[in-house]
């Protein structure tokens, strides 16, 4: 074990797929020359050359499809798309050829295409690069979607990734690069289909992925000052999801909140909400909550942000709030 | 014409006859009811497909739109295969889950019919960026319409392709209109060639009417290609005979520019060289007819015989078997 | 009242808007010459001259984004997007641009911008050409999501939109244009605050929108004979969702069942679920049901297709088991 | 050089100062952590912003992109609006919503900052639709940089704007690098011209470190589109010299290659030129230096002086009052 950043160790993962893959190539915009640009990528170009780290001009769609392409021509594509806010100019590649081209082709064909963007906002870059669209690439059939909130998974579902046969979309949140943790770095793939308990507890579940992990859990150390104790699931699969993981909890606790920093209404929270309820309703001692962004363009000032993104103290509150409430 | 082999010459009719009878027969099959969804003949067209598939190996790969029977007949994929796609059965080339506009063959490395336009171009990039990286002399050869070029895509894949030298062979298809759209009316500049230019791909126009021409300038961008150079443009100008689908009314040309280009028919006028030629028989002809409607006939047999997927299958093909 | 087809309704619309509106005009692919993709705007180009009914080349996000620049101009823009399918071509447009503007800028923009596009399944148009992507737009802060399945909503919705100061998409739902309805000719902008009641009953609530109104009403029809009175709500408006008649509904039948053509999971009707149970928990007798598309690229063949999709005989099987349901 | 009255020579200066000075000093408002998010640094290609507004009239519209600091300054807006929106505070002329990368002031015709490359372009498009419609004889210039001349909605644009012949004047800011990619890792045609041209829009490339030079280049474009003949395209041939943002080590060109070009810093060498013609004295050089550094002290009040907007409003501008 030592201790890494979410960065290193995407580097890492990057790195050792390359090594161990000759058909593995990462490509998008700035991956090469600039070193990526939240450096994850920094000296492969000089490690790998130019054909396996390459640079694209600014064609999300072009090079997006054209890593299908390659996919279906026998390579290991690993594409990079700067940030999950300019993959919205390479969504009809996504959900109209990544995502269908194996049912559509009679399962002639698969793709087995890696896909990275990072996500979400909090770093005051306001509305156009401040989305978090996981839960838009969660509908889509025929993908898997990955959000690591740590650096064991930040690296270990890169690898995991690099073995399935069809696509797998990776959301790094770009807010936890710098932050760090521990690595083993003998491991490599993990589990790539389970919700992972972050922390047991028996009174209410808090389930969350990606960047509000972190959120969610000082919001558990807050609580159990206070007496409750929280048992808090990181996601880690967006699609499909561990029914199974969530449901033994709030069949446990009787309580549910969703952490979620996407727009409220249509997130991948409301979906969590339903199937909870959909799988554990007689359990349920008060409704499924949900933490989400307020429903505006993400303003700049960062007063402005704050209040739009779930905090830990609408965490706390939230679950304090369950925790009283006999139902609606 | 130059020296042409008299058994060239009728498998090329032999090919274009085969796309037309076939689209005639789906046409009527479409008015029974049994083929469904979205039709996009290619009648006037065939000697695009036919002659650009004969300039290509079988080792190149092909990405189509979804006006593509002409295509994947050209290749050989097996008209009842074709035909029983259309009918949505089991037996069909994609398993009935794609249709007339998904059209895949792998073993023919037909990489198929793709329906939003544009969209196949980023994926012929990428085949082509595979065969670059692993050093196959592949060429793969990507189709689309005039309207196409009004696209991001369209512009975002060549700068791609020409940019990183790629074996692309585009492909354009100008048959004047995107659906009711004339070309005058959805490009600045109709001739399309300069377009393939500013990206500094080399490009010719030729007369997509005449199915010698465009072998032979399809034969020399493909060679082109295969040197390394990065990928070409060729344009064929061409003509769709019948309305955009069986839901177009058609009534955005007139009947008499229609009537002009059937006058330019690319079966009858090759017929007629043939013959001028002495190069095709009547008895040869009668006879070409006669297998061609006898491979119809199979091709809707083997469609109407065809199984359909169980239903308990839905899913299946949602994602490939895990095989770790 | 007159008989009419919904796409008559869409006609009549269109001609009454640019009659009434020198400002408003019609942009998008084919809508002139060939009369428009579902001949919604036949004659229009005839009567109105090229500028106002303007044949676009295929370029969805330049069109697209043209008309909100066009707004922004002082132009009442309608766009058509031929089908939800190619919207994707124009998402960053509409994320980035039509929805952000106003709050962006700090107030200083409008756009004024109607978007109407067909959408749907159900015709054996295959994965490319099948999508329902309402549930998209509805999570989308900034714009309104209109969803007529009525001839005087398909008429009356987009004389409305016509009206509002911010982005308005319409979607219209493709098998629906052929189908008849009573239409008061005389009748101009509907209200688009509410959802409708479309059908009253006491013992479980449908709740749905667009190609599946239908759908749901033959469903309860059926149902009443077998003794189960439902009651059908049309969502009509899918941003922002109308809770106040979801639950006034679902607090007395304690019921319900949401139809949705979209994939289920990260479904609108997994939001409608997760607000009925955050509205009406202690209401409800059971968890709410979800009918929704199988979670596959559409196929193209027929019977697969019927399989894909909801249908009567599911909705009338989802209500029957949650009749009996006593929770999960 | 041509005739240059003494008033403008001095205007043109103390425009591309001031935007040097404000920029200048965001950057170390950026280090001291009253600026957040992403900061682009125009220094370097002031001469492009103040030519080509210079050439326009107040009743024409701009949409720029993310690095408009400079096109923001040079149309009039109030540096202190701009410091202020980059404090996040209620008076900046975004109300703190947009930060650096969203300036906008409708008052001036500011259509804004866009943060997603090339996003601008198709409302530059629509506003001057708008203007064709309503038969006024505006222009929208419509700023972008070299990289996004490889994104679809370019090509869409340049497409919709030649055939409508919009009344679009499109500026390219080629400063050879999109981010850490040089212009020819991105672009297989590195003549931009050539591209403008394959859409039948007149072109014209101008050395865009010359404030004089992008003003007449740009004056000749405006007439022009005044003239109802549709979009010019104006190349300007410039280079940042600060790193791309806040954020970038700038690890992919040399060292050298920055020196280079800074010795033809817009701001030295037109100081040079109106000197060596006897326009601008010690004393009136030291008086606009004095007044830029007044100004930004100024703003930069302004902005620490501005107020919060109450978290309470955060929704207010979600959608517009309604008014009926
Ligand atoms: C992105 C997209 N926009 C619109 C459509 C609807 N549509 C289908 S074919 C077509 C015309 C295409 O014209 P062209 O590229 O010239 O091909 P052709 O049909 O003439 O062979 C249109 C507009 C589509 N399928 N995809
Ligand atoms: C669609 C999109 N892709 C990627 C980015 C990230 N990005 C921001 S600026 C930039 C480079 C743009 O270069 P250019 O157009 O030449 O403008 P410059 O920054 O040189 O002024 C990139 C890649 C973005 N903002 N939008
Ligand atoms: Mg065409
Ligand atoms: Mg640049």
């Amino acid at each position: 074990m030592t201790t890494t950043t979410y960065r290193e160790a995407v580097h890492a993962g990057l790195r050792e797929a390359l090594q161990t893959n000759p058909h593995v190539f990462l490509m998008g915009e700035d991956v090469g020359r600039y070193g990526g640009a939240y450096a994850c990528s920094r000296g492969l170009l000089e490690e790998f050359g130019p054909d396996r780290i390459r640079d694209t001009p600014l064609s999300e769609s072009a090079f997006l499809g054209a890593g299908i392409g390659a996919a279906l021509g026998g390579e290991r594509p690993i594409v990079e798309i700067m940030t999950v806010n300019f993959s919205l100019l390479a969504l009809d590649q996504i959900v109209n050829n990544a995502a269908t081209l194996r049912h559509m082709s009679g399962g002639q064909l698969s793709v087995p295409l890696v896909v990275r963007m990072a996500t979400g906002g909090g770093r005051q870059l306001a509305a156009q690069h401040s989305h978090t669209l996981e839960g838009w690439y969660a509908h889509i059939p025929g993908i898997k979607v990955l959000a690591p909130a740590t650096v064991s998974d930040a690296k270990g579902m890169l690898l995991a990734a690099l073995r399935e046969p069809d696509p797998v979309f990776i959301f790094e949140y770009a807010g936890l690069y710098p932050t760090e943790g521990d690595l083993d770095e003998t491991a490599g793939a993990v589990n790539i289909t389970s919700a992972a308990v972050r922390r047991a507890g028996r009174d209410v579940t808090v389930i969350t992925y990606g960047g509000s992990l972190p959120k969610a859990i000082a919001a558990a150390a807050e609580l159990a000052g206070a007496g409750v104790e929280a048992e808090v699931i990181d996601l880690r699969v967006l699609r499909p999801l561990d029914d199974a993981t969530l449901l033994e909890s709030v069949r446990k606790t009787g309580r549910a909140v969703v952490i979620d920093e996407a727009w409220r209404t249509g997130s991948l929270a409301a979906e969590v909400s339903a199937r909870i309820m959909e799988g554990a309703f007689s359990q349920l001692k008060a409704p499924v909550a949900r933490v989400c962004s307020a429903e505006v363009p993400m303003p700049y000032a960062k007063h402005l942000e704050d209040a739009a993104l779930p905090q830990i103290a609408d965490i706390v509150a939230a679950v304090r709030h369950l925790m009283t409430a006999a139902g609606a | 014409m130059p020296a042409l082999e008299r058994a060239r010459g009728l498998a090329l009719l032999q090919k274009m006859l085969l796309i037309r009878r076939f689209e005639e027969k789906a046409a009527e099959l479409y008015s029974a009811g049994n083929i469904r969804g979205f039709l996009h003949l290619y009648i006037g067209e065939e000697a695009v497909a036919v002659g650009a598939l004969e300039a290509l190996s079988p080792d190149d790969a092909i990405v189509a739109t979804y006006r593509e029977h002409g295509h994947a007949l050209a290749r050989g994929i097996p008209a009842g295969a074709i035909m029983a796609e259309m009918y949505g059965k089991a037996n069909g080339c994609s398993r009935g889950h794609g249709g007339s506009m998904h059209i895949f063959d792998v073993s023919r490395r037909f990489y198929g019919g793709y329906a939003i336009v544009g969209g196949g171009m980023p994926i012929a990039v990428g085949l082509a960026l595979a065969d670059q990286l692993q050093h196959r002399p592949r060429v793969t050869a990507c189709f689309f319409g005039d309207g196409a070029v009004a696209e991001g895509e369209f512009h975002e894949s060549l700068n791609l392709a020409a940019l990183w030298k790629l074996p692309v062979l585009f492909l354009c298809e100008n048959n004047r209109y995107a659906m009711g759209t004339a070309l005058e009316r959805h490009q600045s500049q109709t001739d399309l060639r300069r377009k393939a230019e500013s990206y500094l791909i080399g490009a010719e126009q030729v007369d997509g009417m005449d199915v010698l021409a465009v072998a032979a300038a399809t034969r020399r961008a493909v060679e082109a290609v295969r040197t390394g150079s990065g990928p070409r443009f060729v344009e064929f100008l061409t003509y769709r005979f019948r309305a955009h689908s069986m839901y177009d009314p058609d009534l955005y040309r007139s009947k008499d520019e229609v009537a002009q280009w059937k006058r330019r028919d690319p079966i009858t006028t090759f017929t007629e060289r043939l013959r001028e030629h002495d190069l095709l028989s009547d008895a040869e002809l009668a006879e070409l007819e006669r297998s061609v409607e006898a491979a119809i006939v199979d091709a809707v047999a083997e469609a109407e015989g065809g199984a359909w997927e169980p239903v308990a299958d839905l899913l299946k093909d949602v994602h490939s078997p895990v095989t770790l």
